[in-house]
């Protein structure tokens, strides 16, 4: 089943490199993503069993993550149907500037998201510390050409970018392994292994300095994977210049995988009692997230670097989340939930936008909901769902997170969130309410009708948050609940 | 409480409906009416019951959502607020159907349905605040409540102001939430859990979590009130949305601020001292500061949403007084207090509702909201003027009317506070008399201008001229609450014993207590009730006399007689502004009105002309320069993405050594 | 003991990227640090060399001792760039600074316990100091080449460690993170050559038109 | 049911035949000080009856407000006549806060008479009405805390019972307050009844009127209404000043009515000579009397919260007062919150 997970992306992703009709390449695309869905759906009903001797196996935590993946990479698969026929081919006018530019070749895009597909799963099933590593580097590269589809130089530009930081990152992540590899070896103990299951049954043998050092430098490598401030900076810019489609996958599933990486890394801390040590550096690094989202969505003036923003804002809450433990980290597994949906939505959505007004400026898109309604009941919907209101599902884990703030009696840490959430609202009403409300106004869009393909996937999407916000289905909280206790909460 | 469910089924199901049907037909709108009514009509038998103090009703569901349970309890405080919104909500929905489709303001015609879908949900909403006994259940519907809202207010969002409105009012009650969230999560901590019904157990807790958590809920609840200064949105966001709707949004919504204060203190045994002067103080400034910016105002309905703030702060003002009773264990002040100010929660329900009704049917029937264009409209519009003016005689506290009953009930607090021994119970009734005698005296300056101005004398303008008086279904709700609000004016003993059970649960009395303790009130009501029963006699009489005594005389019709001059044309007539003008100029200090004049020069003067605005001080001067500097200093940290690849390696490599030496450093 | 003889030389290798001036000359120091890096392995263990020892130590003197220099130095022929590295910090504070990252890793060395698998004292601080210099050479050097060639050096400098201990990881991984270095290397060579098509230079300064 | 005092009708009735008395007692006063002999003092009842047999004319402006305003105005005043003692002689309806009533009442009379000046449209009218709502409006605050100040005197809030335990024995004790009390109460008599130094009823200019001014247009018997309307209101607070001024309380009834119907001429008489030794204000000044006079009865309040006073001066105040709960069944109780049955 796994080996099944794994293989087919990347099979699917040498056969996408052979020239076939763009239709049938597409076909594959929808094809592989439901069929990745449909296994990922299984795993629900039956735990799949560990292969590679423990190295790659599913739990709860993976489940959560491959889940998302899966998921979004359908929506994703239905949405590129509509986005090639509108963007692909062989080029493309560029929204800033107005000139053509060419794309690079189908096959290399439909190709490079089934790598990238296969690397997510990868990371999210595998166990062993190396293999994981080696994933998520694999995501970086299968990502880089994504990102660079439309070929002008800013997308190159944000592409070198993403390379350069991730892999500076990455490797800080590769010592950190090492690091820990040493923390399993005691002073005159037989090799050890860096399996998950191996390193937290050895939990309080493990070496103190070396597994604190491990941690820092994983929390770091893979922190800037994650997009946490300081080391967010790649984050916007790939966010704004690679195609929405990808946007979406980037923040909603690769984001979501980083932070797996850390989470793994916080069980061998809990397991060798470093639980605060870990927590409070998760902590620190969520509240330096969420000051910095504040500070860049106040004003901005460009609306995917806006959703990059909130992106970064989101990735703190969850860090906090799970710095806080308890009820908190159950908050933020189901925060994840949330806002991977309600963000891929979004971006989906900016895509449409994108089409439509051929700009990226949030102050020239005017009067979405008359120029476009259902696009623009989108965007609304979306607003108020990544803002955590009411009755949409980020308000729910929003509020679990911060109870469990105000339960520990971190008051000082609850005020600040609540602060920063308040500013972050105040400049998304500012931009969402500017863009959609109002008369189209004399950048009107030329009224074109946005292919079903391209709308289903974020109306499903909303849905999907709005549908959290009411009820949390008994199945998907268990498995919640089975993933925070997994990173020591409940 | 099945009849409840059943009404919140019907408002949820009426509302997705109107929303589904296809845009062109008014089906839609029809729907929502309907629902709308059938609803209020169902949930309409519990609330009476538990008004009349049977038992508490209790719902409880499980909800599987974090820390979430749906449960509903019906008890006397949750009814009293209910009754009105349930009223309201009904005959606004008859008055919205005929008010949307009539194309109100000649705004673009759209399709009503989305309309009516929000504003079903606004009230099942708001019944479900009011009725919400978990904490996440009751924020779940307090912000549903504030997005339906939202959408209505904009619902002409093709006018910039509209949206500036919509903005406004957005992130006002946003705010307020987040004060919110942090008052439920202490006050859950504090208690140990989240359902409301054993938040007893804050008396436990220490006085100074007790004061923080009192803090929030007055900055938390009080924005959705509309204390000074949080009531920014207010004058935006009434005059913004469809009048049916701000009557809704004024007589109700607001109140759920004031419910959800009352529902916190009703936690405590004993309250210290200084809440209650808190609210006493919250509550006079409000009023008096209210008013006086109303009497400013030049379009009716943000006088009119001005004049909610100073109705709000006549409640608070019955509250503070009521937690000092307590305070000081003297039931009759705490009784009067909160009867007054409960009583004044409705019957500011019914004759904002009705004002605001009113002045929809004018913006209805004239296409304009300026009062200086306005004029003789109760000749063209004799319902609407009618029932103008009793919601007017009403909000000045004028006998026989409700408004005057709640007034003097507070009144009768500052008395009982005075002839109290101790010198300070004494000091908050001084602060009452001298406080509501000049909130009372202004509003009726006030609605003198806005009435007289408005509906008497001549048209000011070809619109006002041509005015026309809106059908039945406009002017029947307006009728109804007209005639309610001279009902409780008139048989306000049986008002106050309705009143008995809530007084009970707040004052946490006994029944035969509160009985005994009331006899008092009740007489003085009876009184008052004589009095206003001799004055319509009365009226009635001498009307009699003087109409057939000049039917035997002849009397003539002419021009005005203005001191001879014999050719009085409509500019002629004194103006809104002139009226206020004596007033404004004394308390300018504080209302900082700007006057724009081009007064007439030269032996052969051209037009000249005087413009004055009032802008919201609290906005002009508070809130907007603390964003201003705040978006300022945090502009300055925008360098940060600057671009360059090697600064953002350098972070990461920073925040790697930093970490390293904050954690590997130490020991 | 040798490994330690081996060591001091991977950190002079630093050193000199850190002061010299060409960018040719960089890159063969690079080079030469590979091999060392590949040979490395050879002397970290007590106990004879295994087969796989023997694999990774082939790999990566074949990588980083050749491939990647070649790719370096196709990537300036393609961009015909000037020799000069141009960077934003001279050589001299360089080679300060080279040496104040040498003092902060042997401190930091000193906060970690050794182990019976960390057979040099000078293991950590030299792959700690190879970490330091390769992110400063991205920091204070202009050029994309530059900054791959930091790149490879921070990579060299987790290596290094990774080399020490390679007792302990497994092959596949071993194998895995080669794979990996290599194709992003490859990566970043592309990229730099798209880079000196649509702008005709690769000074990443002018990459800076992202920005709020 | 507040029970109907019918003994005391007496008061009523004398209010309704003698009102008109007072402007004719003040017009007399002012003649005499200017030397002339002046008219009768009954013109008043004269110039009502000859209205009365007047026609009427209306301004095809005007609503039915216009004719509303007159008789709604002169039902308020009849009914707040109702709760008014007069002396020691208690009113026919007496109940906890009926002084509210009579506030209410005087209130609801002014917002017609205003209503109905607006309702013709003239620009003179408009002007009288925004004065009297601006100035009654800071005259209202000044009215109920004198009144404040008479209740924490007497420990109660029925004007009855206020103005039944009234004694010489608080001037005595309490001087400076009730002083204070009725200095207040001189200046909101003044202005509400459009009396200089606010108001000049009988000037020329119609831009210097307030209350003159609004009833321009009034003719008939609306005009004869609202003048015997406001004679009913000087009446009434000429009556609370008197009651104030000599709080005669002799065994025998018949002594005190008759002590405060000199009490009420004597207060009519000295409007007269105020007027006549007083020019009137500017209108900018009128806020600052009205204020001033606010501010008075202010002090008077303060003055009684002074505990020094409270227990020298007034034994008035029982335990209970301060206390706690009265059960129903003790016979104190009855007063002990604050409300005070009708007095028969």
């Amino acid at each position: 089943m796994i080996s099944a997970l794994i293989l087919i992306p990347f099979v699917a992703g040498l056969v996408a490199f052979i020239p076939q009709p763009a239709g049938r390449r597409r076909l594959l695309l929808f094809g592989v993503g439901a069929v990745h869905a449909v296994l990922t759906a299984c795993c629900w009903v039956q735990m799949p069993d560990a292969i590679l001797g423990g190295w790659l196996a599913l739990d709860a935590l993976g489940l959560l993550f491959l889940s998302l993946t899966s998921a979004l990479f359908l929506a994703a698969a239905i949405y590129s149907q509509g986005y090639l026929a509108e963007a692909g081919g062989q080029s493309y006018e560029d929204a800033e500037e107005g000139f053509l530019v060419d794309n690079a070749p189908e096959a290399v895009f439909i190709g490079c998201l089934f790598f990238f597909l296969g690397a997510m799963t990868l990371v999210t099933v595998s166990q062993h510390f190396g293999v994981l590593w080696v994933a998520i580097e694999a995501t970086t590269l299968a990502s880089a050409p994504l990102i660079y589809f439309h070929r002008h130089h800013r997308s190159l530009e944000a592409t070198w970018k993403y390379l350069l930081i991730c892999s500076v990152g990455i490797a800080l992540a590769l010592l950190g392994n090492f690091f820990i590899s040493v923390a399993a070896i005691g002073p005159g103990q037989e090799q050890g292994r860096l399996t998950l299951t191996e390193l937290v049954a050895r939990g309080s043998r493990l070496q103190t300095p070396w597994l604190k050092a491990g941690f820092l430098l994983l929390l770091v490598g893979y922190g800037t994977k994650m997009g946490l401030a300081p080391m967010h900076t790649w984050l916007p810019d790939a966010h704004s210049e690679s195609p929405s489609v990808i946007s979406a996958l980037l923040s909603g599933a690769l984001l979501n995988c980083a932070f797996l990486g850390i989470l793994r890394a916080t069980q061998i801390c809990q397991a060798a009692g470093l639980g605060t040590f870990s927590q409070d550096l998760l902590i620190v690094l969520g509240m330096v997230s969420l000051g910095v989202a504040a500070v860049f969505i106040l004003g901005q003036t460009d609306f995917k670097r806006l959703l990059a923003y909130s992106s970064v804002e989101h990735m703190g809450l969850l860090a906090i989340g799970a710095g806080l433990g308890g009820a908190a980290s159950f908050g933020a597994m189901f925060h994840a939930v949330n806002h991977s949906l309600a963000k891929a939505a979004l971006f989906f959505v900016a895509g449409h936008l994108l089409l439509l007004y051929r700009t990226k400026s949030i102050a020239d898109v005017k009067g979405v909901l008359r120029a476009a309604p259902v696009s623009g009941v989108l965007w609304l919907a979306g607003f108020f769902a990544i803002t955590g209101m009411p009755p949409f599902g980020t308000f729910l884990s929003e509020f679990t997170i911060l109870k469990a703030a105000f339960e520990q009696g971190r008051y000082a840490i609850a005020a600040a969130c609540l602060l920063f959430l308040a500013l972050i609202f105040i400049g998304m009403a500012t931009a969402f309410l500017g863009m959609t409300q109002g008369p189209p106004g004399a950048g009107a869009p030329t009224p074109r009708r946005v292919a079903w393909t391209m709308l289903l996937p974020p109306a499903a999407l909303a849905a999907f948050v709005l549908l959290l916000g009411l009820f949390v289905p008994g199945s998907l909280s268990q498995l919640l609940h089975d993933a925070a206790q997994a990173v020591g909460g409940l | 409480m099945s009849w409840i469910i059943a009404a919140l089924a019907v408002w949820l199901a009426g509302g997705i409906l109107s929303a589904a049907m296809p845009r062109g037909s008014r089906g839609g709108s029809t729907i929502g009416a309907l629902s709308a009514v059938l609803g209020a009509v169902l949930g309409m038998p519990p609330v009476v019951l538990a008004i009349a103090g049977q038992a508490v009703e209790v719902l409880r569901w499980n909800w599987p959502a974090p820390y979430g349970e749906f449960h509903l309890e019906l008890d006397a405080l949750s009814a009293w607020f209910m009754a009105p919104l349930l009223v309201l909500s009904a005959l606004s929905a008859i008055y919205g159907h005929e008010y949307l489709t009539g194309g109100a303001g000649g705004h673009e015609r759209k399709a009503a349905g989305p309309t009516w879908f929000f504003y079903n949900v606004l009230v099942a909403s708001m019944a479900v605040v009011l009725l919400a006994r978990n904490a996440v259940l009751f924020l779940v519907a307090w912000e549903v409540m504030a997005l339906a809202s939202f959408f209505l207010v904009t619902f002409e969002d093709e006018q910039p102001q509209v949206r500036d409105a919509g903005w406004v009012y957005l992130v006002a009650t946003h705010l307020g939430t987040a004060f919110l969230l942090a008052f439920f999560l202490i006050a859950g901590r504090e208690a140990g859990t989240l359902d409301m019904t054993k938040w007893t157990a804050l008396n436990q807790a220490g006085g100074g979590v007790c004061g923080a958590l009192f803090v929030l809920a007055v900055v938390g609840f009080g924005t959705k009130a509309g204390f000074m200064p949080l009531h920014v949105w207010l004058p935006e966001a009434h005059p913004a949305a469809p009048s049916h709707v701000s009557a809704l949004m004024s007589g109700i919504m607001i109140k759920t601020g004031i419910y959800g204060l009352v529902r916190f203190l009703s936690y405590f045994e004993n309250v210290p001292a200084w809440w209650g002067w808190a609210l006493i103080a919250i509550g006079l400034s409000s009023g008096v500061l209210g008013v006086l910016f109303a009497q400013a105002q030049h379009d009716l309905k943000r006088l009119l949403a001005y004049h909610s703030v100073e109705n709000i702060g006549i409640i608070t003002l019955g509250l503070g007084l009521g937690l000092v009773g307590l305070n000081m264990r003297q039931p009759v002040l705490a009784l009067l207090g909160f009867g007054g100010g409960l009583l004044h929660v409705v019957n500011h329900a019914l004759f904002k509702g009705l004002l605001f009704l009113a002045a929809g049917s004018v913006l209805h029937g004239c296409g304009t909201r300026q009062i200086e264009l306005l004029g003789g409209l109760v000749k063209r519009m004799p319902w609407t003027g009618a029932c103008f003016f009793i919601g007017s005689a009403a909000i000045c506290g004028l006998p026989p009317l409700n408004g005057f009953i709640s007034e003097l009930m507070l009144f009768a607090a500052g008395f009982a506070g005075i002839t109290h021994a101790s010198a300070t119970v004494s000091l908050s009734g001084v602060a009452t008399l001298g406080g509501l005698a000049l909130i009372s005296g202004l509003a009726a300056a006030c609605f003198a201008k806005a009435f007289g101005i408005v509906f008497l004398g001549e048209p000011r303008d070809q619109r006002a001229a041509h005015a026309h008086e809106g059908g039945w279904a406009m002017v029947a709700p307006m009728l109804v609450l007209a005639v309610a609000c001279a009902g409780i004016g008139l048989f306000s003993p049986w008002v106050l014993a309705a009143m008995r059970p809530v007084l009970g649960q707040l004052s946490q009395l006994a029944p035969a207590e509160v009985a005994f303790q009331l006899g008092g009130v009740e007489l003085m009501l009876a009184g008052v009730a004589f009095g206003a029963g001799a004055f319509l006699l009365a009226l009635v009489l001498l009307n009699a006399a003087f109409r057939s005594k000049l039917r035997r005389q002849k009397t003539g019709m002419t021009v005005t007689w203005d001191c001879g001059y014999a050719q009085p044309t409509a500019r002629m007539q004194y103006t809104g502004s002139s009226f206020a003008q004596p007033l404004l100029a004394l308390f300018e200090p504080l209302l900082q009105t700007k006057q724009h004049r081009r007064p007439p020069d030269g032996l052969f003067p051209k037009a000249a002309n005087l413009e004055t605005e009032t802008p919201d001080l609290c906005r002009s001067r508070l809130f907007h320069p603390v964003f201003m500097e705040l978006n300022r200093l945090l502009g300055r940290l925008r360098w940060l993405q600057q671009g360059q690849v090697q600064l953002y390696v350098l972070y990461i490599a920073l925040t790697l050594v930093a970490l390293l030496a904050w954690k590997l450093g130490g020991n | 003991m040798f490994i330690d003889f081996i060591l001091v030389l991977v950190l002079l290798t630093n050193l000199k990227l850190l002061g010299s001036s060409r960018l040719g000359a960089c890159i063969r120091v690079a080079a030469i640090q590979g091999v060392l890096l590949g040979i490395l392995p050879w002397w970290a263990h007590g106990h004879p060399a295994a087969f796989r020892v023997l694999g990774v130590t082939v790999g990566t003197v074949i990588l980083k001792g050749v491939v990647f220099p070649w790719l370096l130095f196709r990537a300036l022929r393609e961009a015909e760039v000037s020799r000069e590295v141009e960077p934003f910090v001279g050589y001299v504070p360089s080679l300060l600074f080279g040496l104040g990252g040498l003092a902060t890793a042997f401190w930091l060395s000193t906060r970690l316990p050794l182990t019976s698998v960390v057979h040099s004292s000078l293991l950590v601080p030299a792959a700690l100091f190879g970490i330091f210099a390769g992110l400063f050479l991205i920091i204070s050097r202009k050029r994309a080449v530059n900054q791959v060639l930091g790149f490879l050096v921070l990579e060299n400098g987790v290596f290094t460690f990774g080399a020490g201990v390679i007792g302990e990881t497994s092959l596949l991984v071993e194998v895995g993170v080669l794979l990996d270095v290599f194709v992003a290397v490859f990566v970043m060579g592309i990229m730099i050559f798209h880079i000196n098509r649509e702008f005709d230079h690769i000074d990443t300064d002018r990459l800076s038109s992202l920005k709020d | 049911m507040a029970g109907i005092n019918w003994t005391s009708l007496l008061s009523v009735i004398a209010g309704i035949a003698l009102a008109p008395l007072l402007p004719g007692i003040i017009s007399r006063v002012k003649a005499r000080f200017a030397g002339r002999r002046g008219a009768p003092v009954f013109q008043l009842y004269f110039d009502l009856w000859k209205l009365w047999r007047k026609g009427a004319v209306y301004s095809r402006t005007t609503s039915w407000l216009f004719r509303a305003g007159p008789v709604a105005g002169l039902a308020a005043a009849a009914v707040a006549l109702l709760v008014l003692p007069f002396g020691s002689v208690p009113a026919p309806l007496a109940f906890a806060g009926d002084l509210i009533l009579l506030a209410g009442m005087l209130g609801l009379m002014r917002f017609m008479t205003i209503v109905a000046a607006l309702d013709t449209g003239s620009s003179f009218e408009g002007m009288g009405a925004s004065r009297e709502a601006f100035f009654s409006a800071l005259a209202e605050p000044a009215l109920l805390l004198a009144l404040g100040a008479l209740a924490r005197v007497t420990d109660a809030y029925s004007l009855s019972t206020m103005y039944g335990a009234l004694s010489f024995g608080h001037w005595w004790s309490l001087g400076p307050v009730l002083a204070l009390t009725a200095a207040a109460l001189v200046i909101v008599l003044l202005a509400e009844n459009a009396r200089i130094p606010v108001d000049d009823p009988n000037t020329h200019l119609e831009l210097t009127m307030i209350h003159e001014v609004m009833v321009l247009d009034h003719g008939g018997p609306d005009f004869a209404a609202i003048q015997y309307g406001a004679a009913l209101k000087l009446w009434i607070f000429s009556t609370l000043l008197a009651s104030l001024l000599l709080p005669v309380e002799t065994g025998m009834p018949a002594l005190d009515f008759a002590c405060t119907l000199a009490g009420v001429f004597g207060v009519a008489a000295l409007v007269g000579i105020v007027e006549s030794v007083m020019a009137r204000l500017r209108m900018v000044l009128i806020p600052q009397l009205l204020v001033s006079a606010s501010v008075l009865a202010a002090v008077a309040l303060l003055l009684t919260l002074n505990p020094v006073e409270t227990k020298a001066g007034r034994p008035a105040f029982k335990a209970a007062q301060a206390g706690e709960l009265q059960r129903p069944d003790s016979a104190p109780a009855q007063k002990a919150d604050g409300i005070d049955k009708p007095t028969r």
